[in-house]
């Protein structure tokens, strides 16, 4: 029986072994957290069919066969490649001897108090993307004062397409994240003011346009094409934005209750002190540079090493899972062969 | 408000301010428009801290008004800054404090820029050996006179014979501070705290007793705009900006605002007063406006210096109902009066905004 | 014969400031000119990025990039790197080395400032000098600034200054050796061209509107009434 | 034949005649007050018609229209012969109950009872052939008026055997009238024929009545069978006092109407005299229905011609407005209206009346650009090619038309090439007539200052209003018109191809100009050319007419989708048409080849 | 009060904060269709109007939107109302009808 250490249990992990572990290969999962699922598991509800995220990280550990062993809460402290094999040894010294690696580390959440201007863990009411889905979940979308919204703002490309945050690159899921958070709040709080303010709105996939159409037509969200350039906080606590309508070519301002902070995708952190432990390397952009962006985009320049998910770049879930599947098939090769 | 997160950030901007040995460049606004502050800094900083200041009187200008009023090219004031360095490298010093925040954003633009291109420094020191047969070295420090007041805020503040709390309510002062727009806002690392969340007159405050009100315009400019203040035709520009300002400021009821930049002080004093005079609206508790004062001023303050020697008499808002709430005396009397007690008559009062 | 864009690009202000514009708008958000002029620095920079010299040239000999205060706050936003300030002070001397700028009403004001500020700098060596910010110029100083102006003398004594005296002090008398320095600085490094430039093409629009150099300095300051 | 009873009154009588002294009253104020609300120039004209020959022919057409429904019979014979049975059935047993009393009673003849109960006050002593006659024919046509009674019945619950898919609902103030008609004939015939054993009476009262008097002999106790002469009273009462509330009002404003029409009396304002009547002439038969795809296909009922005209007779104007600004005006309702009421045009009063823009200079922008324009026009051209805005946007169109122009030789200029002037009918179809003259004034200027002969344009929206509301000194031709005349002369010459070519006539270049015959001689020249049953006066409308500038676009989609699967039965190669907002709306559905007319004489030029 | 020779220049911000919706209610309950512009820009781009002024309709669209109607009024009555916008539209909105509306309710009592 050959064997698989996959780094990273979030939906691309998971799915990878399932595929493998039922080929009749044994996969280690190794996660670096206590809990698998990764982001998804965080989040409420997904775009487009609101089904619950949980429920999608729930089918994908029951899909795990026994000859998957999941390590949560361990760290790749050491690699060695010995005679076509890899040596591991995880936190805890536990050691692996595998054929081969698939690497699932994903992404990092950008850290919104990186974009100081925006008053994130400074102003009372100012939240991520990520915050607002736990609240989501707990059913408690509230301000500071306990009180619901009157009036919400997303702020899209926060910490992407950003050269002084070091992001240059697009994270693709925030502009239809926020239109379908936009679109929940609305559904909570019919009376609530929502406004969008975008640069572009990217709603390249199937349904995103659909539900962008939705969020003008039914739900009444304004769209306001322009970077926030600053928030403030007034005496009520208030978050007081100025950014500037760029399609009127006025400067704006805007009062909200809440500001919603898209935050973007980018390189795992934990990633870089991997890379040389697995002999891959990143690209500028910190996400993993792949051995060829077309052809062979779950390959590594290590022979044995591959790459699935968003650790190559920001990805939807079904982008993700595509990959996921396309890598496994891959992996499940490479042993055969 | 939450001040962990602002920790955070302030943390990430800690900039090198010498703590003596400094060679001093005066501010033209400054002298003209507050002319006891320098006159204060030196003296806090020579006589209550023994510190090793230098001064000569060949320094001028750095042309910094006419730079950025687009008379003056940048080339020549690259050239007149290169010839202040020199002077300050003749007399034997590497850390360069100014006075003047104009003064201070243009260093750091033309440092920068010759970092970025050498061959721009080259050309430089050959027009000034060209010009004046000068050499010059590039300061090892530059420092704002703010950020030398602000890294010696806790020794002053041991000094210190009051502190930015009203007497009567026993609570720190309300104090809003502004920071001069060239100060950080190109350069954000050059400046103590940053950018967004500036500390270096909040840690002054925090030092002498005062709080800090956080208003969403803080970061916004008071409209000097050099071309668009010194051409009266543009004044209405400045004043709009200002006028921003306090309508932002108002609801948190500050009691003085504080300043680091030379001109700013003297437009956020004055354009209240005009406001006052065309629209009826008076800023502050009882319409007596909002005290807006330098850092010289306020370091003075809490060292007990003489209200009149501070100069505080040139404020068009009067600074009289902030005393009273410190609990800083002062003679009336002498307010208005020259050098050993020579009479200069009194100022005409103004009509709406209201005076002591 | 270069482009304008050319001769823009030459300006290292320019060089530093214009990067890619991603038209976001981040610095018309908060810049203080959009919220009380006609004013949009996102639309300047995107058309001077379009290279389109027609455009470039209409801005060149137009109001609007007078309307900057440089404050540069433009610069802490712009999520590229741009500065859209210092893209606008490259524009500026180049409006006033090709003579563009006494086209537009703001435009010349730039000789009443080149007679002010730029005479007390080589006259002085301050941006400033106290006597002659006049009361009357400047109401806005109020009685007070009436007051301090009345007695200057008197006052500066009172405050410690070292008002016109000799050595170190405020506003202390800048020795004629380092005036001569800066004129020499001004002379070597175009400082004195630029003088002349704002000189002779406002005395040739002057004669152009039919006025004379004392009205045309006094309509740019006034403001057309 | 002599009077029964001594007194020539009887109390049953006064519902009827209550009814009608209302009736008459009515009619006479209403009269009144439409032939005040008309300018003076319109009273003029109708007081010449009334006093000119002409008047022969309103006369004949109120009898040919009002009482024979022709143009009912023409859509479906049984719908026509039910019209016809009420209205000329009605009308006969009035003329000749008049002539019974005239003959008989002549003194009784200013009693108005007395013709329409003349049986129960008169009675036949001995037979005579007169009286037979009279009998017979009352009978006659009581049977007639029956018989539509009966249709009417039937069509009721088998509208589709009377060629209606859709048809008016019945509110309560109809019903009440359709009710009091429906009764006055039945209920007449029982009266008639319980008392035919006193008064006499032919085959079908007689008939009847023998058969009722084997049962009982009511003329022994007249006084039990009194009250249906009552019911029959009642029911004449009640349906006049009901006519001007209900959808029979058309019978007295019709006969107006034709006289005003045939006087030449037209409202281009307001929807006051003229189109009060006009509105009040909607029978609300339902006939209209049908044809309106906004009904048919687009399932905007409210939008239809006869629930507008109700809109405004109930006062909705908002409503009336909404319906105005969503209707097409592809005019397939007047085309099929009996009545011949002129819907668009009504609706465009509303619009007046409620639509208007802001027009102090509202185009003053147009004499500087428009100015130089004007003067690069060289003088010498004899044709001017104006595309027209919408052409703007089918450029093939645009491209067709120069290169057929060029290849007819002719001096030519294209006159909008850099943008057009909007003819104006845009903004006179939104209901701002004065805007419309403004742009008109425009467009005048800017082509009569050419000198051309002939005015060519591609959009049958600019040909229409150049054609009848400019006053320009030039010929006006729609490209259709232009290729044709070209291909006749033999100034252009084309191929003939295989091409099957349907051909959708434009409603603005069809129904609304009447020109059918051209685009099909030229199409026929070129390809071959396949009728559909939506040929002419029968088109359908694209879906995409500017009038209705309230037309929400899924629904103007649902048209063009719809005209496209009718227009392409017989699978054309080709769906050829002549105006630029029908190709656009055709081409988005993506289901066969568009093509203006000029693309395919333009790709086949010798 | 006194003359200083200028005045506090206005401020052109669009403020949100002050509630300026009753025209664009006004606009999205008569004309549902305009709540779904994209500010594309087709219409302006293929203007009649627009070849000869300014005219531009995304952009009055969108100020309607941010309660600037005040600078609406002196120019919306320039469209021609030709209904080229209107084919040219990618999300199907009654431009003409949107056009209409606001002309409607800005000039209301100007209209001779």
């Amino acid at each position: 029986m050959k064997s698989i250490a996959i780094i990273g249990a979030g939906i691309a992990g998971l799915s990878a072994a399932s595929d493998l572990s039922k080929k009749g290969h044994k996969v280690y999962l190794i996660e670096k957290n206590v809990e698998i699922g990764g982001h998804v598991a965080q989040w409420d509800r997904l775009f487009p069919s609101q089904k619950e995220a949980k429920i999608v990280v729930d089918e994908l550990v029951k899909n795990l066969n026994n000859r998957a062993e999941v390590l949560a809460n361990s760290e790749v402290q050491h690699c060695e490649k010995k005679d076509n094999k890899f040596e591991l040894i995880l936190t805890g010294n536990k050691n692996l001897l595998v054929d081969t690696i698939l690497v699932t580390t994903g992404f990092d959440t950008f850290r919104a108090q990186r974009k100081e201007e925006y008053g994130y863990g400074i102003y009372e009411n100012v939240i991520t993307s990520a915050d607002l889905e736990q609240l989501f979940k707990k059913h408690n979308v509230v301000c500071k004062t306990g009180n619901p919204p009157k009036r919400v703002a997303f702020v899209h490309c926060v910490g992407s397409r950003d050269e002084k945050v070091g992001n240059r690159h697009c994270s693709k899921v925030c502009c239809v994240t926020a239109v379908k958070q936009a679109c929940e709040i609305k559904e909570l709080y019919p009376d609530c003011e929502v406004y969008n303010l975008y640069m572009d709105l990217r709603m390249f996939d199937r349904h995103f346009e659909d539900m962008y159409h939705e969020a003008q037509s039914k739900y009444h969200v304004n769209f306001i094409r322009g970077r926030l350039s600053e928030a403030g906080e007034n005496k009520d606590h208030q978050v007081v934005l100025k950014t500037e309508d760029t399609l009127a070519g006025k400067p704006l301002k805007l009062t909200v209750d809440l500001l919603v902070l898209m935050i973007g995708m980018e390189a795992c952190h934990s990633q870089k002190s991997l890379n040389a432990k697995l002999g891959v390397r990143s690209d500028t952009d910190g996400f993993l540079s792949t051995k060829d962006i077309f052809t062979q985009n779950n390959f590594s320049n290590t022979d044995g090493v591959f790459f699935a998910g968003t650790c190559t770049g920001p990805k939807t879930i079904p982008e993700t899972f595509a990959d996921a599947r396309a890598a496994a098939s891959l992996v499940n090769a490479y042993l055969m062969s | 408000m939450k001040i962990e997160g602002k920790k955070q950030i302030w943390k990430e901007y800690q900039k090198e301010i010498p703590d003596n040995d400094f060679f001093y460049v005066r501010s033209c606004i400054r002298q003209n428009l507050f002319p006891a502050s320098e006159v204060i800094f030196l003296k806090i900083l020579r006589e209550e801290l023994g510190k090793n200041v230098y001064e000569t009187p060949h320094h001028t200008t750095c042309g910094g008004i006419g730079y950025h009023s687009d008379i003056v090219p940048l080339e020549t004031v690259m050239t007149i800054i290169a010839r202040q360095f020199a002077l300050m490298t003749e007399a034997g010093f590497e850390n360069y404090a100014c006075s003047c925040i104009t003064s201070f954003g243009l260093y750091s633009e033309i440092i920068e820029t010759w970092n970025h291109f050498p061959e721009l420094l080259e050309k430089t020191r050959k027009s000034l050996k060209d010009a004046t047969g000068r050499e010059f070295n590039i300061p090892k420090t530059l420092s704002h006179a703010s950020d030398v007041i602000y890294k010696l805020r806790n020794e002053i503040a041991e000094k210190a014979k009051y502190k930015l709390i009203n007497k009567h309510t026993g609570k720190p002062l309300k104090v809003v501070e502004h920071i001069g727009c060239h100060y950080s806002k190109m350069f954000p690392n050059k400046g103590v705290g940053g950018a967004e969340f500036p500390y270096v007159l909040q840690g002054m405050i925090e030092s002498w007793g005062g709080e800090i009100v956080d208003y969403p315009e803080r970061r916004h400019c008071c409209g000097f705009g050099f071309r668009q203040y010194l051409i009266q035709a543009n004044r209405g520009y400045s004043l709009a900006n200002t006028h921003k300002k306090f309508e932002s400021m108002e609801p948190f009821e500050p009691d003085m605002i504080i300043t680091n930049c030379p001109g700013c002080p003297f437009f956020l004093d004055r354009w209240q007063y005009v406001i006052a005079e065309t629209e009826g609206k008076c800023y502050g508790a009882k319409g007596q406006g909002i005290p807006v004062f330098t850092y010289e001023e306020v370091a003075g303050m809490v060292l007990g210096y003489d209200p009149w020697d501070l100069g505080l008499q040139v404020h068009q808002i009067a600074v009289e109902p902030l005393l009273d709430k410190i609990g800083i005396p002062y003679n009336p009397e002498t307010k208005y009066q020259g050098l050993n007690g020579k009479d200069l008559g009194e100022p005409e009062f103004p009509s709406n905004i209201r005076c002591c | 014969m270069k482009t304008l864009y050319k001769q823009l690009a030459e300006d290292v202000r320019f060089q530093e400031g214009m990067n890619a514009c991603i038209n976001c708008g981040t610095c018309t958000a908060i810049c203080a000119a959009a919220e009380f002029y006609d004013y949009d620095p996102r639309r300047v920079v995107d058309l001077v990025q379009s290279r389109n010299e027609a455009e470039i040239e209409k801005l060149l000999r137009d109001d609007t990039i007078w309307f900057c205060g440089e404050c540069m706050s433009c610069v802490t936003r712009c999520p590229r790197k741009n500065a859209p300030g210092l893209i606008i002070m490259a524009m500026r001397s180049l409006s006033q080395d090709l003579g563009f700028f006494t086209d537009s009403e703001k435009g010349r004001q730039q000789l009443a400032l080149k007679r002010t500020i730029g005479k007390m700098i080589l006259d002085t060596g301050y941006c400033l000098y106290r006597r002659w910010v006049t009361p009357e110029a400047h109401p806005e100083g109020g009685p007070i600034w009436k007051w301090t102006f009345d007695n200057v003398d008197a006052l500066y004594e009172r405050l410690g200054c070292n008002l016109d005296g000799e050595g170190n002090g405020v506003l202390r008398k800048i020795p004629q050796e380092d005036l001569d320095e800066l004129k020499r600085i001004f002379e070597v490094t175009g400082g004195m061209d630029r003088y002349e430039k704002i000189e002779t093409y406002s005395a040739k629009k002057a004669k152009e509107m039919g006025l004379s150099i004392d009205e045309y300095i006094t309509q740019s300051v006034l403001g057309k009434k | 034949m002599q009077e029964r009873l001594a007194n020539s009154f009887d109390p049953f009588v006064l519902p009827y005649t209550i009814g009608l002294v209302f009736i008459l009253t009515y009619l006479f104020i209403a009269l009144i007050r439409v032939v005040k609300a008309l300018p003076n120039d319109d009273k003029l004209k109708l007081l010449k018609h009334i006093f000119s020959l002409k008047i022969f022919k309103s006369g004949w057409e109120i009898f040919m229209e009002c009482l024979l429904h022709r143009k009912i019979w023409k859509k479906n014979w049984t719908l026509g012969y039910m019209h016809t049975a009420f209205a000329f059935g009605w009308f006969l047993l009035i003329i000749l109950g008049h002539l019974e009393v005239q003959i008989y009673a002549p003194h009784r003849l200013n009693l108005p009872w007395y013709p329409i109960f003349f049986r129960y006050f008169m009675m036949e002593t001995q037979s005579t052939m007169q009286g037979a006659f009279f009998f017979f024919m009352m009978d006659l046509t009581l049977l007639y008026v029956l018989s539509g009674l009966g249709l009417a019945i039937f069509k009721r619950f088998r509208r589709k055997a009377f060629g209606m898919k859709r048809t008016t609902k019945l509110r309560w103030n109809d019903q009440i009238a359709v009710l009091a008609l429906w009764s006055i004939f039945p209920l007449r015939f029982l009266a008639e024929s319980f008392y035919s054993e006193i008064s006499g009476g032919s085959f079908l009262t007689a008939g009847v009545g023998s058969i009722f008097h084997w049962f009982y002999d009511f003329t022994a106790n007249e006084i039990y069978v009194r009250p249906i002469w009552w019911a029959y009273s009642i029911a004449l009462g009640v349906f006049f006092i009901m006519l001007p509330w209900s959808r029979f009002t058309h019978i007295l404003s019709e006969p107006l109407f034709i006289i005003m029409r045939n006087a030449g009396i037209r409202e281009e304002h307001r929807n006051s005299g003229y189109g009060k009547v006009e509105i009040y002439s909607c029978s609300r038969c339902g006939i209209c229905l049908d044809p309106c795809q906004l009904v048919s296909v687009a399932s905007l009922r409210d939008s239809a011609a006869i629930n507008y005209t109700r809109h405004l007779r109930l006062w909705k104007s908002e409503k009336a407005h909404q319906a105005a600004s969503t209707c097409l005006m592809c005019n397939r309702c007047t085309q099929a209206c009996p009545v011949g009421v002129d819907t668009a045009a009504l609706k465009l009063n509303t619009k007046h009346e409620l639509v208007n823009l802001h027009t102090t200079d509202q185009y003053n922008y147009l004499n500087t650009n428009a100015g130089a324009d004007l003067q690069s026009v060289p003088s010498s051209v004899d044709v001017i090619y104006f595309a027209g805005c919408m052409t703007h946007l089918t450029p093939a169109t645009k491209l067709a038309m120069t290169k057929i122009l060029e290849a007819s030789g002719e001096q030519f200029r294209f006159i909008d090439e850099e943008g057009s002037i909007c003819c104006g009918r845009p903004v006179l179809l939104a209901g701002a007539r004065k805007s419309a003259n403004e742009l008109m004034e425009k467009n005048t200027e800017l082509f009569n200052q050419t000198h051309a002969k002939t005015l060519v344009t591609s959009c049958p929206i600019c040909y229409k209003f150049f054609k009848e509301n400019y006053d320009l000194n030039m010929r006006v031709l729609h490209h259709s018109q232009y290729i044709q005349e070209l291909l006749k002369e033999g100034e252009i010459k084309v191929n003939p191809t295989a091409a099957k070519i349907v051909f959708h006539d434009p409603c603005e270049l069809g129904r609304n100009s009447g020109v059918y015959d051209e685009p099909r001689e030229v199409l026929k020249s070129v390809g071959q050319l396949q009728s559909t049953a939506y040929d002419g006066e029968e088109s359908l409308c694209c879906g995409h007419s500017l009038a209705a500038e309230a037309l929400p676009y899924r629904k103007r989609r649902v048209m063009s989708e719809d005209a496209v699967e009718k227009l392409t039965t017989n699978n054309p190669d080709i769906l050829a048409t002549a105006c630029p907002a029908c190709k656009k709306a055709f081409s988005e559905t993506n289901k066969v080849e568009v093509k203006d007319l000029a693309e395919i004489v333009a790709e086949n030029l010798v | 009060m006194i003359n200083f020779g200028y005045k506090r220049n206005e401020s052109a911000t669009l403020d949100l904060d002050v509630d300026n919706s009753e025209l664009y209610k006004k606009m999205l309950e008569e004309e549902p269709s305009s709540a779904t512009c994209i500010s594309c820009g087709t219409c302006a781009s293929t203007c009649s109007a627009g070849q000869f002024t300014d005219f531009n309709l995304r952009k009055i669209m969108l100020l309607c939107k941010r309660g600037d109607t005040q600078s609406l009024e002196p120019i919306i009555n320039r469209c021609m109302v030709c209904g080229k916008c209107q084919f040219a539209c990618p999300k199907g909105l009654n431009t003409r009808h949107i056009v209409l509306i606001l002309n409607k309710h800005l000039n209301a009592g100007k209209i001779s």
